[in-house]
């Protein structure tokens, strides 16, 4: 523990203290609780104003699950499993790429020049106007056509004397961390097109497992890569040179020694990651619509045409979060060991 | 208890059909044929794709795949499907205001489909009305919507109310005939103290708002003499919207607004229904669900006690050609076909479109969709001839008071002499946005109601301008019933 | 050291790659479709407008009014969270009583799913059915038109964010007490520098960077509020509660107005570039002082 | 053979030269140590040796090899560094085997190094722990042995036992020394400790500011100093300076320093001395340099006390000589007591001289 152990204050404002911080869980917990419990409570036990305690004030049931075992209210079991399975393997993906970028960053020195980016997003807006207005191709050809055009001529020119400053490590990094500020409102829209596009040319990525993972390993990146950054930069590179001294290659040193040594910070950000796209409502909502639809749009259905049925509503919500839940029970441990101290330095 | 009841039925009545039919070949054979069907989020509506698809699968051993999304997403999820022409959806379910901005995309219904029994047992309202986009049939309604009026028969017969009633306003209290008594009756009732409040209507942005207010102006602007004229003038395309029959029809929704629960004005029809099955208004206007639900004991404290009938109307009608208003001999009601009842249609690029097709006549057939009808939690409300007709079906649910009443108030409604019909242009998610947002102002009051609806009319006229005038009298005329203009 | 191993390719490009192929259309895409007039419903053919969506734009009292309604949002919510989970981080990292039984409960919220807060939020904040309004009629307050009202509503929205997001600045705020050096504290005991000395003297100006970070990062993420308003009021009453997302939203995916939304989406990325860089700014002199 | 030849090199980091010039031959089986004050550059020569650090210029040649280029795996090298640099996540045998199970070697092999390794190491009994679970000289002699698997061409050492207790590191010298006796390797040693250098090395490479002070035997150093920079650093406590120039006078050359003092230079030394009278000189004497005696007149100094620092063996009285610090190394019981002046006794023939501008050892 450090510094302020409250020696400085009297028993009075310790218990003062103490007292906010309950009031304060009080009222995180209390509206939990209250999914809990109008989860088992009846529509009329509902709609007849509040109640608390189960078999005191009210005698629960459980409908609302059955209700949604049943598939009443959608398909629970098949979005349930979707969300897992794009969850982790997205989390998964992004964590892996999004860790070896970071290590890269972290160990690696890259220069790129401003210039050679320039000529890339040029060539590739240019290109791509070109392509669709002029040349008649559909957009997802011009696209297809003028992203890895503008890519091999801007990594070629990366190794002229381009005049203009020259970008480093750092500059990347916020690159790839800048990716989070463009508002996703638009992004997803766009990038539907760009799916239906390719879609139509014979790969289906609207509603496919791939599409989906894709887009969401890529919207989790700029946070794996900013947290990884750190975590990396916390192991000692001394223990990397002795490796190098013993003449293991790169790719076994990250292996076998950096992913093991900050396996923690690995997990933390493959649950924090996990837990963005198990939550992710915008991109779901467009780029799936019946094979992989994920449990935030279920859920946010339960807000249906006709009206709010709560017991339903809590149901449904419980589900989402129960995963959470446990998560919330992990992260905390590995917090209280304080394991994502690396994070923050 | 909504969904048990449903689940029972629905076993109860697949139990029966599997017995009866348990060996029968499949008919057409669409066996390795899956279907999906875009639909809201259930229960209402996906459940009864849910009945219609079993009984489907019973008779062609193919299987359909009822896909919902929630409601306020279904229509953006059917529009970028439609215009990527991609093939995920063999079916659409979806509200017939959204028909023109799909047609292009849909395919037509077979001529073998457009006549028959069936076809002919399917009301006039739908079949020759909303379903007819420019002559043609793209979809079939699988759900009918029109708004009626529901109250507690309990209070409405009480003497001593009936006394008080007729000492403070000096006519019978009775099912209202004019939106002026319907209010009468509401503040007559309003009763915080003991937990009684007058009518309960929807006012949330995004709650089905302002089918309502289209219902309460409807009265005052549905005119025989100059028929299709409510929203747009059907000759020249201006806006209607603010002019003194709506801002009546708003200023009366307005006044309801204050006659309800305390949270009205975050009532969607969902709480509608909650707060006339709870027992706490005497009267409402809804869909016909309202009448359903409140008669199921498990789910209402007023079952046995629930009357129905067509919404209140006016004998004066404002007429869009002469702008003044025209006096009628006897009150005129016009029930207002909200929303218009749910619609099945199927995109052109569908790879299954006979089984599809097949798939719809098994859904709204007489048989499968009377048993939808009656099914509390379906969504579906009355559209056929057959649904209204047999009492029995409904003695299930109703007293056979209150079916008769119940059925009477939808059947009168929907043939209703001036039944006015719910808007249905392209573009009219742009045209419905604004009547929202300035309804919303309007009953918080921050805005007087002719100023909101100036302000709609404004909106209304640059949208129609800006999609193309001609085109949008054509696809209004076409959505009122009217010839082509010349 | 910084190593120059050819390998490096290998670890950073497919990340770049995924990045670049995912973010680049969009980019590329909205920034043409801005120029333009283009609606997909009714369908209209594209015509080039060029800065006339701009123009219009910033001529909307509807976006003005959802800059406003957003910022309000985020920098209250923002502030508000700041405060609140600087005090308990504060207190947490003092070893309150029964600290390890509160961490799990003060992590949770920031995992749920918005769309899932909002609901129960709805429920909540239900003006008869709601347990907040049956503690509220025990002081004779009952029936608040919590979410019909535009200021009730507003204050509704920025209770839940603030709900939802304290735990994220508990957490980072705890993380970065834990690593201030004791001595520093012990040399203020010795002193006699009161608990509230000790603050202002040597924990917040010691805590000034991650705090910083803390607050620009939910900032940002606060201008893309979207969820919790489009669940619990849809931007209602009238535009009241309408964020420039939820705006976004209603003319991109309910309107169909692409060219229009396009543009919008580029002032909005322009807005939270200034806000950004202003932050940044204004925070400048006072980081590097700390340096 | 694995000689190591650093032929003119250079190392900057953009505009700032850390190294510039360097040349240093190490013979084979040789022990160097390279030693300096922090910053001289010695730990980039050993990181330049290995390969962790690029050379700006010139060549670096391992046995006949020239491994400039080469990445550090391929230099055959091993080191050792500061902070042991062990793989925590690994026992202490699959530390030590890591290397070879990279390399692919037979399992059985691996076990059989890993064993002899430990044996020699007596590091059995731990083979199975974590370097969590050690103690700071098990873990250095974990990173030895894990050096020691890879018999390297060249053993680098960073600074092993500076993280190590005062006893623990004599303890370690001494295995490192019997180590290197035993193994016959070369070994590059880095440490900032003279001590260290001293007691260790065959040969002592003093470095400051990027360059190679001296490079000698350890007696040479310390009774040979090539300048005023190795005669301070070596040594402890460390060399008394004292400024002054050399005088002609009464037929003899004499030290003279402002304050008064006067030493008469030994006759021995006064053709190599001749040449500097006139010039700005700087007098080195080493603390131990004192006479038990009376001082004879012309070989004494007056030391104003300020501390008197009783050691057992000896006694440290610290002071001033005129305006320069003075420490000398007494008997016990000396009589001194603070602000006392004592005449001390200097064994002049043992006494270094300097030329003041341009450091260097007159000789």
């Amino acid at each position: 523990m450090s510094g302020q152990g409250l020696t400085g204050l009297s028993t009075l404002s310790r218990r003062l203290v103490a007292l906010g911080v309950l009031a304060w869980c009080l009222i995180t917990a209390f509206p939990l609780y209250w999914v809990v419990v109008t989860a088992f409570k009846t529509p009329p036990g509902v709609v007849g104003g509040p109640t608390y305690i189960p078999f005191v004030d009210f005698t629960p049931t459980l409908q609302p699950f059955i209700d949604l075992y049943q598939g009443i209210r959608g398909e629970f079991f098949r979005t349930f499993l979707n969300s897992t399975i794009v969850g982790l393997s997205a989390a998964a993906m992004a964590t892996a790429i999004g860790a070896m970028a970071a290590y890269a960053l972290v160990r690696f020195e890259f220069r790129v020049r401003l210039g050679a980016g320039l000529i890339f997003f040029l060539l590739a807006l240019g290109g791509y106007l070109l392509f669709s207005n002029n040349l008649g191709f559909t957009r997802a050809q011009a696209l297809l056509l003028a992203f890895p055009i503008a890519l091999v001529i801007a990594i070629i020119a990366n190794r002229l004397p381009l005049p203009g400053p020259i970008l480093g490590n750092e500059d990347i990094l916020f690159w790839f961390v800048s990716q989070r500020m463009f508002p996703p409102i638009v992004t997803a829209f766009a990038l539907y097109l760009l799916y239906t596009e390719i879609g139509r040319l014979g790969f289906q990525l609207i509603d496919s497992y791939v599409g989906l993972t894709l887009c969401y390993v890529a919207f989790s990146l700029p946070i794996v890569v900013w947290l990884m950054r750190d975590f990396f930069e916390a192991i000692p590179i001394e223990v990397e040179e002795a490796a190098m001294v013993d003449n293991v290659p790169s790719w076994r040193i990250f292996l076998g020694i950096v992913v093991p040594m900050s396996m923690n910070g690995l997990l933390a950000t493959f649950m924090i990651t996990l837990a963005f796209v198990w939550n992710e409502f915008l991109f779901a909502l467009f780029l799936t619509n019946s094979k992989w639809q994920t449990l935030p749009i279920l859920v946010a259905g339960q807000n249906s045409q006709r009206g709010d049925e709560w017991w339903a509503i809590s149901a449904a919500a419980l589900v989402a979060i129960i995963p959470m839940m446990i998560m919330a029970g992990l992260l905390s441990r590995m917090m209280r060991s304080g394991l994502l101290l690396g994070a923050i330095k | 208890m909504l969904r048990r009841t449903f689940l029972m039925l629905t076993t109860s009545l697949a139990v029966a059909c599997a017995a009866s039919q348990a060996n029968a070949a499949c008919s057409p054979d669409y066996s390795g044929v899956t279907l999906t069907v875009a639909s809201q989020t259930g229960p209402y509506i996906a459940s009864a794709l849910k009945l219609g698809a079993d009984e489907w699968t019973k008779k062609t051993c193919g299987k359909v795949n009822v896909v919902e999304f929630p409601w306020s997403e279904l229509y953006p999820k059917i529009v970028t499907s439609l215009t990527a022409s991609d093939a995920t959806f063999d079916l659409v379910s979806f509200a017939p205001a959204w028909l023109p901005d799909f047609v292009p995309y849909l395919s037509e219904m077979p001529k073998a489909m457009q006549s028959g029994k069936d076809w002919d047992d399917v009301e006039p309202a739908y079949r020759e009305r909303l379903m007819v986009w420019e002559g043609k049939i793209y979809s079939q309604s699988m759900d009918g919507d029109v708004h009626t009026y529901t109250y507690r028969t309990d209070l409405f017969s009480d003497p001593k109310e009936k006394d008080a009633f007729k000492a403070k306003y000096g006519y019978d209290l009775a099912p209202p005939k004019t939106w002026k008594q319907y209010l009468d009756i509401a503040e007559f009732f309003q009763r915080p103290d003991k937990g009684l409040w007058g009518t309960a209507e929807a006012f949330r942005r995004g709650g089905q708002q302002f089918w309502f207010f289209f219902s309460h102006a409807a009265a005052y602007t549905n005119n025989p003499n100059y028929p299709g004229a409510m929203f747009f003038d059907p000759e020249t395309m201006d806006a209607q919207i603010n002019n003194p029959g709506w801002v009546k029809g708003l200023e009366e929704y307005i006044r309801a607004s204050k006659l309800g629960p305390p949270n009205a004005l975050n009532f969607s029809f969902g709480e509608v229904n909650a707060a006339v099955a709870g027992g706490q208004v005497a009267e409402s206007i809804g869909w016909g669900d309202t009448g359903v639900i409140a008669a199921d004991p498990k789910q209402s404290k007023i079952s046995g006690k629930v009357g129905s009938a067509v919404l209140p109307g006016s004998d004066e009608i404002w007429n869009a050609k002469t702008k003044k208003w025209d006096k009628f001999p006897a009150v005129l009601p016009a029930p207002f076909m909200a929303f218009g009842g749910w619609q099945i249609a199927v995109p052109k690029v569908g790879k299954h479109q006979e089984a599809a097709w097949d798939f719809v006549k098994t859904l709204t057939s007489p048989e499968v969709s009377g048993q939808a009808a009656i099914t509390g939690g379906t969504g579906v409300n009355p559209y056929r001839k057959s649904h209204t007709a047999n009492l029995e079906l409904w003695s299930k649910i109703f007293s056979p008071q209150e079916a008769k009443e119940y059925l009477g108030a939808q059947a009168d409604s929907i043939n209703g002499k001036n039944v006015a019909l719910d808007m249905r242009l392209p573009g009219y998610f742009s045209y419905t946005e604004v009547v929202e947002i300035e309804l919303g102002k309007a009953l918080a009051g921050q805005t007087t109601p002719q100023a909101a609806l100036d302000a709609v009319a404004k909106e209304w006229n640059r949208l129609t301008d800006e999609f193309g005038r001609a085109k949008q009298l054509a696809a209004y005329r076409a959505a009122m019933g009217l010839p082509p203009k010349n | 050291m910084m190593r120059n191993d050819p390998i490096k390719h290998v670890f950073i490009w497919p990340a770049v790659l995924v990045v670049l192929a995912i973010s680049i259309f969009p980019l590329i895409y909205s920034f043409t479709t801005s120029f333009l007039s283009y609606r997909l419903i009714p369908p209209i053919p594209p015509r080039v407008v060029w800065f006339g969506n701009y123009v219009t734009l910033l001529q909307e009292p509807r976006f003005w009014n959802a800059i406003l309604t957003t910022t309000l949002i985020a920098f209250i919510a923002v502030g508000l969270q700041y405060v609140i989970g600087f005090g308990v981080a504060l207190a947490l990292n003092a070893r309150v009583p029964g600290e390890r039984l509160f961490r799990v409960a003060l992590l949770l919220p920031m995992l749920l799913a918005p769309v899932a807060v909002a609901l129960v939020a709805r429920m909540i904040f239900n003006p008869t059915m709601g347990p907040l309004n049956q503690l509220l009629s025990t002081f004779g307050l009952a029936n608040l038109p919590f979410l019909t009202n535009g200021h009730w509503a507003l204050g509704c929205i920025i209770a839940v964010e603030i709900w939802q997001w304290t735990p994220f600045v508990i957490l980072m705020m705890l993380a970065g007490l834990q690593t201030l050096p004791e001595d520093v504290y012990e040399a203020a005991e010795l002193e006699n520098a009161s608990a509230w000395q000790q603050f202002w003297g040597i924990t917040f100006p010691m805590m000034l960077p991650i705090s910083a970070a803390v607050v620009f990062i939910r900032l940002i993420e606060s201008y893309k509020i979207m969820d919790t308003v489009f669940v619990m009021t849809g931007g209602g009453p009238g535009v009241d509660t309408e964020t420039l997302t939820l705006f976004a939203y209603q003319e991109g995916f309910k309107k169909f107005n692409l060219g229009y939304t396009s543009a919008l989406s580029f002032l909005f990325l322009i807005a939270i570039t200034i806000i950004g860089v202003t932050y940044l700014a204004l925070l400048r002199p006072h980081l590097e002082k700390r340096r | 053979m694995a000689r190591v030849e650093i032929e003119n090199v250079s190392k900057a980091y953009g505009p700032y030269k850390i190294i510039e010039g360097l040349d240093l031959n190490v013979a084979d089986e040789e022990f160097v140590v390279l030693v300096g004050p922090s910053g001289c550059g010695k730990t980039t020569t050993l990181r330049m040796i290995a390969g962790l650090e690029t050379v700006t210029d010139g060549t670096i040649r391992i046995g006949e090899r020239d491994v400039t280029q080469l990445r550090p795996g391929l230099r055959n090298c091993a080191m050792v560094f500061q902070n042991y640099a062990l793989y925590p996540h690994m026992t202490v045998g699959e530390n030590i085997g890591y290397g070879m199970k990279v390399r692919g070697e037979p399992r059985a092999s691996i076990t059989k190094a890993v064993q002899d390794v430990a044996r020699v190491l007596d590091l059995e009994p731990y083979l199975d722990r974590r370097p969590k679970q050690l103690s700071g000289g098990q873990r250095q002699r974990v990173a030895i042995g894990r050096a020691i698997v890879r018999s390297p061409d060249v053993f680098l050492f960073d600074e092993p036992l500076s993280n190590l207790d005062a006893k623990l590191r004599i303890e370690m010298r001494t295995e490192i020394k019997a180590l290197h006796r035993r193994l016959a390797k070369t070994i590059v040693y880095v440490t900032h400790d003279q001590v260290e250098a001293m007691t260790m090395a065959d040969r002592v490479v003093v470095m400051n500011r990027g360059r190679i002070e001296q490079a000698a035997d350890p007696i040479t150093i310390y009774e040979k100093p090539a300048n005023l920079f190795v005669a301070g650093f070596m040594g402890a406590p460390s060399m008394n300076f004292i400024h002054g120039e050399i005088v002609a006078r009464d037929g003899a050359l004499v030290f003279t320093e402002p304050s008064g003092t006067a030493l008469k230079l030994p006759k021995s030394r006064e053709a190599i001395y001749a040449g500097s009278i006139g010039k700005p000189v700087v007098l080195g004497v080493r603390p131990d340099h004192v006479l038990r005696q009376d001082a004879p007149a012309g070989a004494s100094i007056r030391l104003m006390v300020k501390d008197v620092e009783p050691l057992g063996p000896h006694t440290l009285v610290i002071g001033t000589v005129g305006a320069f610090p003075f420490t000398a190394q007494m008997p016990v019981g000396v009589a001194a007591a603070p602000d006392h002046v004592i005449d001390v006794a200097l064994d002049l023939e043992r006494t270094h001289l300097f030329d003041k501008v341009s450091g260097m050892a007159i000789s």
